[in-house]
């Protein structure tokens, strides 16, 4: 973890909710997809995780969705203006195990995550297969973005304005080939999947935290294997251990 | 040159900061980020007899200057905390800390403090009778004089150690409960513990805390945090560790200016990671700025 | 189109919003900025039986998130507010006042309730047995189940028209105070008063506040206010009317989905003179983003 | 009173400590000198009292001295940011009373005031004579700005590094012709100048203030006409009123 200040370079809306914020700062703390940044907002008290979305070595990018007081503070920023965060937060995924033929699911604000993650797998020449799921076409966001990294990209919606009508675990159940799964979004989707899922996987969940970093157990959630820190042992979790 | 070093109950301090107990964990996920050998001291995870996840969650919720938590004690329990904790956080912190022990019982209370007792590394044992999310018989030890001078009792009889009560400021007294514990022979005060409050999400309806109340704390809470240990340095002759809302030298100024002689810092450490760091470099300014240059001097001040 | 009105032992009021006692003085100093005709109600300053001017000043302390007064129940007593600010008060407003009564004994506060009882204009008496700068015998009548409901009765048995209790909060039972006070045949609670606070000026190493301590309100103890009124709304049948650190729309849903059925708004008005204006205009669109259509749906909601 | 947003235009220093703000908005509610405006700082919760120095019909002056939280945030402050402030609170110096030649008496930050007055009593075709008093010469402000109205302007500082050494009341000691004053400063000047002027006169007071416009009866003082507020009722006194 480190505390760094960050300039914003970029802060866009992607959809009618959906912002895109790119930030210049120290981001070596930041060491895999799947980990998140803790950002410190005025007038609000607890500091507010978002994941990392991609980054390098002077950027993170980060897509964040308008839901309350915080968001909609973030929502108003401009360039240059400067944030305090924490950065390097969460464990992230674990690209070992993909095998070769990945699927990567994400839904609404889990998406961001993916993307990262995908460009990992991708460099590693694995052939990630991406699924998408949005509530509807305006909601959706990145299919493009994900499409310019080379990979498949499959897209649910649950009106049937885009892609496939239905969710994210329709298109999954008609898949067979894939060697492992990757998921972020929101927790009854990933209780779907890990049930729909032939394979084992990761799933990245979302808790309201105090601290992000391990330090108040705010967060916390019981394994097969224990009492684990979103913030801290996860947001990653592997199927196996997961108690629904 | 100012001094920072403070003294309770015959333990020297270099300065009067620690963090509070429930957001320093066993301090080595601090001791990542800076190096915690130059607190004052720490007080650990409050520990109780047996394992305890904690309460469901949510556990946390956004207040203005503050927030809640719900999180109920979640620790691994006495055997475990003393077996594979302190020997990982004696790596990290080699100054006496403080054992912070809660139960549901005064002979749970009774048992913890007494192995506890045992460990060279503690300094100090802090009594938790005010944990707002653990009920016995509805409410806290803390809520009465009685009920808390009867912790007292019972852990002073099995312990060697300086006993410090921390107090809840849910209470309508707050002066005759620390009176009470003085009288059981406590050590010291430690106050306040976390307001009990309430956030309710209104996309659902429903409390945001999944166990609906919660413990306030932050610096909204301050101004309660300051009044109580001025109460309670009227009334009692043992020394208080003043928290509750402290997040910068001037905070830690006012706590002691109210009749603290150290300072816990809590919330803050949550948001700012390196809160308590910051606090200790900023002191010898801040003393200078208002002309302090032993910290000892001001202890009651506002009293006099 | 939503529906704001609410009712309170058989006055209907257009909103919930009431500016709360203390904090809008008569109404004329606000109804210079704005029509105050628009607001559901108004709590009058705090009325004795003799004229006060209160404490000693600096009666004023800056908090985080809220602050800190000990105006000490400053007014021109009860017969010049009856013969000089009703008068001036019916001009502006002309809907049921709250009259907002507190006192150093029963009789008194028996006196000046069943004076201001005849007085066609006040639609409920609301008896303040929480002020914490006032001591009778130490603590104030809102500490204890007892004397709250010994207040309760001695009001009833002068009054004809709806008596609602305002408790203080700085108690360990909000709940048996509340319900003492529905036995004794209150028709509604008020709450919360302010939390007892203290601020010490760093320069002088005085409490900021002339007379120590004072009443801490403002956003900062809306978490407390919000718990109390859910712990309440459990305890009793009787209509509450809640408050403490609301200052916008959004916070009075959270009110009212803990349990009360109107909401105060007190030192948002000091800081912000449009907080009611802006909060009533506000109602509708707000009702509407969480799908409300009648507020009266949502009263108690978070118990659901 | 009026809530209005105002655009910072100018924020500069006059001294180290004491700084110069210029203020674009609605003016329309100041109308005397003496009174005071109330400012809400981000982050603080009650707004900040601060007199009137001068206004025009767009812009009013206002100079602050850096004591505490809210004046170090005003320190910072860079135009055109926003301001959301109360105008027109306070009952203003009265000039019908002053007669030919007034003593206006300013002490520290109290000397903004006089500014205002000093320019109204000269419009009116009065002979004001102004007294600055300060600690020491590097803390002085002003003192041209003054001279520039064509008004007389004596100082006084305690160490005698500029003007008369000493304090303003030994300056008024050492005058008889005047026909009134007006004094803003210290409540310890105050009192002093009430005791060694040979005429009436009108005080300025300070009290820490919840609302600043009559709401609260945080600000009370109690003088021989009963309980007054010193935001609503004041801040100026008449002599004949005070009790000390
Ligand atoms: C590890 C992690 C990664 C996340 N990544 C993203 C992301 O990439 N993009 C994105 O749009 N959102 C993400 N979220 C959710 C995001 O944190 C919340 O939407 C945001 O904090 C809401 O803040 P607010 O002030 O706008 O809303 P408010 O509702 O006002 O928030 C109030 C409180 O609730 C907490 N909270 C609210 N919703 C959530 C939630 N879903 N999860 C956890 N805490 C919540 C806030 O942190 C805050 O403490 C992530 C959450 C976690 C835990
Ligand atoms: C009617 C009136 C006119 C004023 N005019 C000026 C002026 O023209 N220039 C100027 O520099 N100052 C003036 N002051 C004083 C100014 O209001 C305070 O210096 C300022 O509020 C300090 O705020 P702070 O946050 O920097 O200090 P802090 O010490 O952090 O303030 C904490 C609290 O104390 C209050 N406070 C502190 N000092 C005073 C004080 N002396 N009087 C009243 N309240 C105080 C603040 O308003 C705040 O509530 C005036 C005060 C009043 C009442
Ligand atoms: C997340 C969290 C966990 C806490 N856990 C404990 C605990 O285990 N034992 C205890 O005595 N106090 C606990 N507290 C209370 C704090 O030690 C402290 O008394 C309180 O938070 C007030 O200080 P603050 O405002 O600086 O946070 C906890 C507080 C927080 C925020
Ligand atoms: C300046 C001031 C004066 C007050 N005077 C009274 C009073 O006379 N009677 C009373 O019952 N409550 C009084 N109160 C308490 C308020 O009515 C209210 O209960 C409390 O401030 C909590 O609400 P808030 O957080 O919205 O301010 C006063 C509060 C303030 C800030
Ligand atoms: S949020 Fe604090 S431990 Fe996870
Ligand atoms: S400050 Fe509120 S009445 Fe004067």
């Amino acid at each position: 973890m480190k505390q760094t200040y960050f300039t914003i370079i970029k802060n866009e809306p992607l959809t009618s909710t959906v912002y895109r914020m790119v930030l210049e700062g120290d981001t070596s703390a930041i060491t895999s997809a799947g980990q998140f940044v803790n950002i410190k907002i005025d007038g609000l008290f607890l500091r507010r995780p978002i994941s990392v979305c991609d980054y390098n070595e002077k950027t993170v990018t980060i897509l964040y969705k308008i839901v309350g007081k915080g968001t909609e503070a973030m929502k108003t920023m401009v360039p240059p203006s400067q944030l305090d965060i924490l950065t390097g937060l969460g464990n992230g995924y674990d690209t070992t195990k993909s095998g070769k033929r990945p699927l990567l699911i994400g839904g609404g604000v889990g998406v961001p995550p993916m993307y990262r993650l995908a460009k990992n797998l991708l460099a590693e020449e694995k052939e990630p297969v991406i699924i998408l799921g949005f509530n509807t076409k305006d909601e959706a966001f990145y299919i493009e973005e994900f499409e310019q990294l080379g990979a498949e990209v499959l897209v649910a919606t649950a009106d049937g304005s885009l892609g496939k009508k239905g969710f994210v675990t329709d298109i999954v159940k008609g898949l067979s080939d894939y060697t492992y799964f990757y998921t972020c979004g929101p927790e009854p989707m990933l209780k779907a999947l890990a049930d729909c899922t032939t394979t084992s996987g990761q799933l990245s969940f979302e808790e309201r935290m105090g601290c992000g970093f391990g330090a108040c157990m705010g967060c916390s959630c019981e394994t097969k294997y224990g009492s684990k820190r979103i913030c801290k042992d996860g947001p990653v979790l592997e199927k196996e251990e997961i108690i629904w | 040159m100012v001094n920072t070093k403070v003294t309770l109950s015959g333990i020297t301090l270099d300065n009067p900061i620690i963090p509070a107990s429930g957001t320093f964990g066993y301090g080595y996920e601090f001791a990542e980020y800076y190096d915690i050998n130059m607190l004052g001291s720490f007080s650990f995870k409050g520990t109780t007899k047996e394992p305890r996840f904690g309460n469901p969650t949510p556990r946390i919720a956004e207040c203005t200057g503050g927030m809640i938590n719900s999180v109920g004690l979640q620790n691994p329990g006495i055997e475990k905390v003393i077996n594979e904790e302190l020997p990982k956080m004696r790596k990290v912190f080699h100054k006496p800390v403080i054992a912070n022990i809660s139960g549901f019982s005064i002979e749970e209370y009774a048992y913890c403090s007494e192995k506890i007792d045992q460990e060279d590394q503690v300094g100090i044992i802090e009594v938790n009778v005010s944990c707002p999310n653990v009920h016995h018989g509805g409410m806290s030890f803390g809520t009465s004089p009685e009920a808390a001078a009867e912790v007292t009792r019972a852990v002073k009889a099995v312990t060697t150690k300086p006993v410090y009560i921390k107090l809840s400021p849910n209470v309508t007294d707050i002066a005759s409960i620390a009176k009470a514990c003085q009288e059981a022979g406590a050590d010291g005060i430690s106050l306040i513990n976390t307001l009990m409050g309430m956030r309710i999400d209104l996309k659902t309806g429903k409390p945001v805390i999944a166990n609906k109340m919660g413990g306030f704390s932050g610096s909204a809470i301050f101004p309660v945090a300051v009044r109580m240990v001025y109460q309670v340095y009227e009334a009692v002759k043992i020394p208080i560790i003043g928290m509750g809302g402290v997040s910068s030298a001037e905070d830690v100024l006012e706590m002691m200016l109210a009749g603290a002689t150290a300072v816990q810092v809590g919330a803050a450490n949550l948001v700012e990671p390196f809160a308590c760091k910051n606090i200790i470099e900023n002191l010898p300014m801040v003393m200078k700025k208002y002309g302090i240059t032993d910290l000892n001097d001001i202890i009651g001040g506002a009293h006099k």
